[in-house]
């Protein structure tokens, strides 16, 4: 089933405001099975006249199954979701609320451990599976085409863009993650690059990174490690250092974080480059041409 | 958001890290009296959301009451520039009128969180007094870093161990660890993304002062620290700066750029910027209007890249998801109107609605060039840009 | 230690917790007052430390401020005897003046430490205001028990769910689980043993009030608690209990009992007091003298024992460890003399100078019968109880 | 080496003020091999002229490669003083000191989750192999007698009490273990059952139980499956309900923490009940005899 959401997925949506409606609606217009939602006032309901919203994921889960949580609590209170989410031991929660207090991202990561759930996000786009018409998350659905490039990236639009690319070269994708742009998170890029490597339906994965932080270095440590080709690229190279560029994220902490040593770090371990965001496509194309 | 010295030092106190005695003054008169109260020989410290005060004349040592009233008179009012700050600098309303403190050792101490670590982590080190980020660049042995475990935070014998290995004398080492641990309290209890003392000071007589006090709160975090959020002083911000703020768009303006880069998300804002500045059409700056803009938003967000007067185009990336493009599109036409630009604009709209926003920008009158994908776009704006130094 | 109702009641609603207007009264006139302040009908409370007021007449309902005066009149200055007191009762200096609350629905919620879950738990119920022993006694599964997590505590949606659990209706949901994190926050910021609200009320109007208010804080943690020991009120203790805490020995009064024990180590004390119940020769009292004990703590221990009237016979097992036996003789030895007690005494001395401590006791002029080992305690402590009723 | 102490045991002593001084002292005298101590201000001299005293754990850990810590510390410093020897990687942790905090004992039995540190205590007398001159508490070291029965009590002196009356009928000890009397506390009757249990040097198991939690029921359980033969005995039968008896963990808070629920449940298990504590020595002598 590519990695992490696909066929077999059981959605639960947590948080049916005004956005997650929208998104809840979408998600399952695209195909996926969304099995439950959670609401406070509105147990008892129906979203969109089928689909039975709780009180609390525990009653949600006793009820339904779900084996997908995605969170759309605003953020005050998005770090009880995902507790209530991981005590309910789900699976897998996909944490789209931004703006999660930095401190709450450090007792909920701690938390995880040992949990058998995984995490991903907070402020992250979600995850699709175009061939098999799950998607969990935010990304427009139709820009998507099956096949067997995976996408990996800690951005949103950004990931929108490597997609667009690589669908108008006929480069379908296997499975598309966002990880997130906090700079705690729940999943890694070294956690979906393995999920990759083990995927069947998967030959190549797009890896798009940002200045801040080392976890691109940390992904290079492991893409030695691969036998699947990784086409990369990094993103901020023009930012000047200590200045936050939007999300928590992007902020060149030292040396480590600058763009140039992510770069130089990934190409060191194999990954081919893509010098600019609008190449990647390019590169791809070119990479899996080798492949042949 | 930023907190003053003086109310960054009220915190400590409350959390009982020793601080120096002071006052706080508005005027040349309250800062003489509050001299005098202080025993005349005093440290007058401009009050302003910048670093490197010292350098740039914001920090004065005076021998009495009298010099402590010109040197306030000398801040008071005026604004204040530092390598920190723009040209224009910050406005100094307040000085901080602080005992002067024997100094025998300074050191530095901060908490923040590391993102890498998961966790908060406690840096200290024996080169206090001197710029941190130098010392951190050069000589990154001589901080020594104390990771906090998440959920039990740092025990006192940790603190204790730091206090050590910061070198402070046996008789301190209990003092210098409460203080450790209390400074972690504070940035714990205020959602702090850093809690500074920057020096803290072992006097001639042995006592441990925190003499400078600094505190980042976490914008996120405000919602559930009122009294914080009152504490905030938008007039240290630049004007675009807080006019961005106001609209909720992240906005960072960057020196020697051209292009004015409107864009959703702030990995695709990166992505833009990287495209022009290797057009050789380099941006003006980094916005990103988020993911929920709606029109009001977008046009505040255009009138800001327009208002700067390096911008000579505009670049708008727009990948409509949550944000509809037509609405991106309605937002620039009404910036474009109540700025009056004529900006040219370089358009990039896809996703939800694109089909829209290019009709609404295209029947406009505002002079646009549609792409269809992102590779075109370092040679459009190239394009589009004028001759250096015309605008409009 | 104990905490009063008024006094739990000011903690509370620092931390947030709904309670009802009250004041404080410590004369009729005030009580007078007050009442009138709170709108004439009110309930007039004894503050005591001591469960089972209501039916002991320490709770009274009144229609007007002057009823308000009389009731208070009625239990202030005097001794207020529960089913949790002596037969002598407690002391009601203070009664808390409290408007009424117009109850729907009454329940129970508490937070303690549950040792075999390693970690505190927060207890509810619907039977509220009812006994609540009786409740987990005779219905446990009408009790909720939710355990928090020693290093996160207890997460907001888990006391949501407890709050609709309970039964509060959807609307009342938040307010409840906020609630419940408040006594959370009480219980663990002040190191409660107990921090119990019963009942808990939902009122005809819909809202939630904590009716009753009570607080016992760990007697280990209150070193880091000087605002809370300031709190103590000894007087509302039995005088034995009172000096067997000044003397620093852990003392429990037995009914029925007629041998005194005097013993080091809790453990080594229940086997005393069980041996002694065996052989027909009920315990009076159980005492530790605790490991550390000098000579003037153990004659304040002889003392205690011998003031109880109960008393007949006296037994001494020590075990000289920390503790040496020749101490713990001298000791009982100077609480014989300053007592003029000329009670039987049983002692059995192990360990850390035995031997010395016989021969101090041997030569005292006491009525001593020595053991060898514990078996022969039970007949040998029978033996020399006189026969019922006859006393020194 | 029986259980937990003896003759490798490498001892390391936190707090030497006028109580840790004097025992430490006393373990010394009975053969125990104390390589270090710990004591704010004292770094660098040496107690009893030999043993090296330091400022924190980690640089005694680092000279002198103790295995077993021994805590003094008083109460409000000790959680304190047990994580720090826990952090250092101490595989034993024995704390005497009585009075802490039970909040702080409830974080530091959840900090020891996951850690390769087991701690015994506090509020224990500590633990003893007189066979190996092993010695780490304060007992006093003479009653004691080598010999194969393992001891294991909640209380301080009724396990002297309990030894001296083994020791009176010729019957020696492999190893006596003092779990404390806290109501959370590291180790319990479970955990010490199960090392004798394994213990070549054991034979038979005294066990001294007290009213109050259900740690007692947890043994029980774990009996029924041992080979090995368990006197036990529960003292407390007296107390009366609700009333605390000493120390915190002698309260009866329930119905199951009664001395009869108690003696019960170890019947049903297959213990031998001693009714009186008086006749410890005599029932053990009673089943090592059937044993031959």
């Amino acid at each position: 089933m590519s990695v992490l959401v696909g066929k077999n997925t059981r959605l639960l949506v947590q948080g049916l405001g005004r956005e997650g409606s929208f998104h809840a609606g979408r998600c399952r217009a695209y195909g996926t099975n969304m099995v439950a939602g959670i609401h406070p006032g509105r147990g008892g309901t129906r979203f969109e006249d089928s689909v039975p919203v709780f009180e609390s994921v525990r009653e949600a889960v006793d009820a339904t199954d779900p084996n997908v949580g995605l969170v759309f609590v605003p953020a005050p209170a998005a770090a009880d979701a995902i507790v209530e989410q991981i005590d309910a031991g789900l699976p897998l929660v996909v944490s789209i609320t931004e703006g999660i207090p930095v401190l709450d991202m450090v007792k909920v990561r701690a938390y995880l451990e040992g949990k058998r759930t995984r995490l991903l996000g907070a402020n992250c786009p979600g995850v699709i599976t175009p061939g098999e018409h799950a998607k969990v998350g935010i990304m427009p659905g139709d820009i998507h085409k099956p096949g067997r490039v995976g996408v990996v990236s800690r951005s949103g639009t950004l990931t929108y863009e490597a997609v667009v690319q690589l669908s108008s070269l006929g480069i379908g994708q296997s499975t598309c993650v966002g990880i997130g742009g906090d700079p705690i998170n729940g999943t890694s890029f070294v956690d979906v690059l393995k999920l990759f490597e083990a995927d069947r339906d998967t030959d190549a994965v797009v890896m798009i990174g940002e200045i801040g932080g080392t976890r691109e270095q940390e992904a290079a440590e492991f893409i030695r490690s691969m036998k699947k080709p990784v086409i990369a690229t990094i993103v901020g190279q023009t930012a000047p250092p200590g200045r936050r560029m939007g999300h928590a994220g992007a902020i060149i902490t030292g040396k480590a974080a600058l763009a140039s040593e992510k770069i130089a770090a990934l190409k060191a371990a194999g990954a081919h480059i893509a010098d600019s965001p609008a190449d990647i496509g390019k590169v791809t194309r070119e990479v899996l041409g080798h492949q042949d | 958001m930023k907190l003053h010295e003086y109310q960054a030092k009220e915190i400590f106190a409350r959390y009982g890290i020793p601080v120096a005695r002071s006052e706080i003054a508005s005027t040349p008169a309250e800062a003489k009296s509050a001299a005098e109260r202080l025993g005349g020989k005093v440290v007058v410290k401009a009050q302003v959301h910048a670093g490197g005060r010292g350098k740039a004349g914001g920090v004065k040592l005076v021998a009495n009451a009298a010099e402590a009233e010109s040197a306030a008179a000398g801040m008071l009012g005026r604004n204040l520039v530092t390598h920190q700050t723009t040209a224009r600098g910050v406005p100094v309303r307040k000085v901080l009128i602080a005992e002067t403190t024997p100094i025998a050792t300074e050191l530095y101490l901060a908490v923040t969180v590391d993102g890498d670590a998961r966790a908060p982590v406690i840096m200290g080190s024996r080169a206090g007094g001197m710029d941190i980020e130098t010392v951190a660049a050069e000589h990154p042995e001589r901080i020594i870093r104390v990771k906090a475990d998440p959920s039990y935070g740092i025990w006192p014998y940790g603190a204790r161990d730091m206090a050590r290995a910061l070198g402070f004398p046996p008789k301190l080492v209990r003092e210098a660890a409460d203080l450790i641990l209390n400074l972690y309290r504070v940035f714990v209890d205020n959602d702090c993304t850093l809690a500074e003392i920057n020096p803290l000071v072992i006097t001639t007589d042995g006592r441990v002062v925190a003499v400078d006090s600094k505190l980042n709160i976490e914008d996120d975090a405000l919602f559930r620290h009122a009294d914080l959020k009152a504490l905030a002083d938008p007039e240290q911000q630049d004007e675009l700066q807080r006019r961005a703020e106001a609209a909720g768009v992240k906005y960072v303006k960057l020196e020697n750029g051209r292009v004015g880069c409107m864009v959703n998300g702030a990995g695709l804002a990166m992505a833009t910027m990287d495209i022009t500045e290797k057009a050789g059409t380099p941006p003006a700056n980094f916005l990103d209007v988020g993911g929920s803009a709606n029109e009001d938003r977008i046009a505040e967000a255009f009138k800001l890249l327009v208002s700067d007067a390096d911008v000579r185009a505009i670049f708008v990336n727009i990948f409509g998801g949550i944000l509809r493009c037509d609405i991106a599109a309605r937002g620039v036409v009404q910036g474009a109107r109540e700025s009056g630009s004529r900006l040219h604009i370089v358009a990039l709209l896809r996703g939800t609605n694109a089909e829209d926003g290019r009709r609404i920008l295209a029947d406009s009158g505002l002079k646009v060039t549609f792409l269809d994908d992102l590779s075109q776009a370092g040679a459009a704006v190239a394009a589009t840009l004028p001759a250096q130094g015309a605008r409009r």
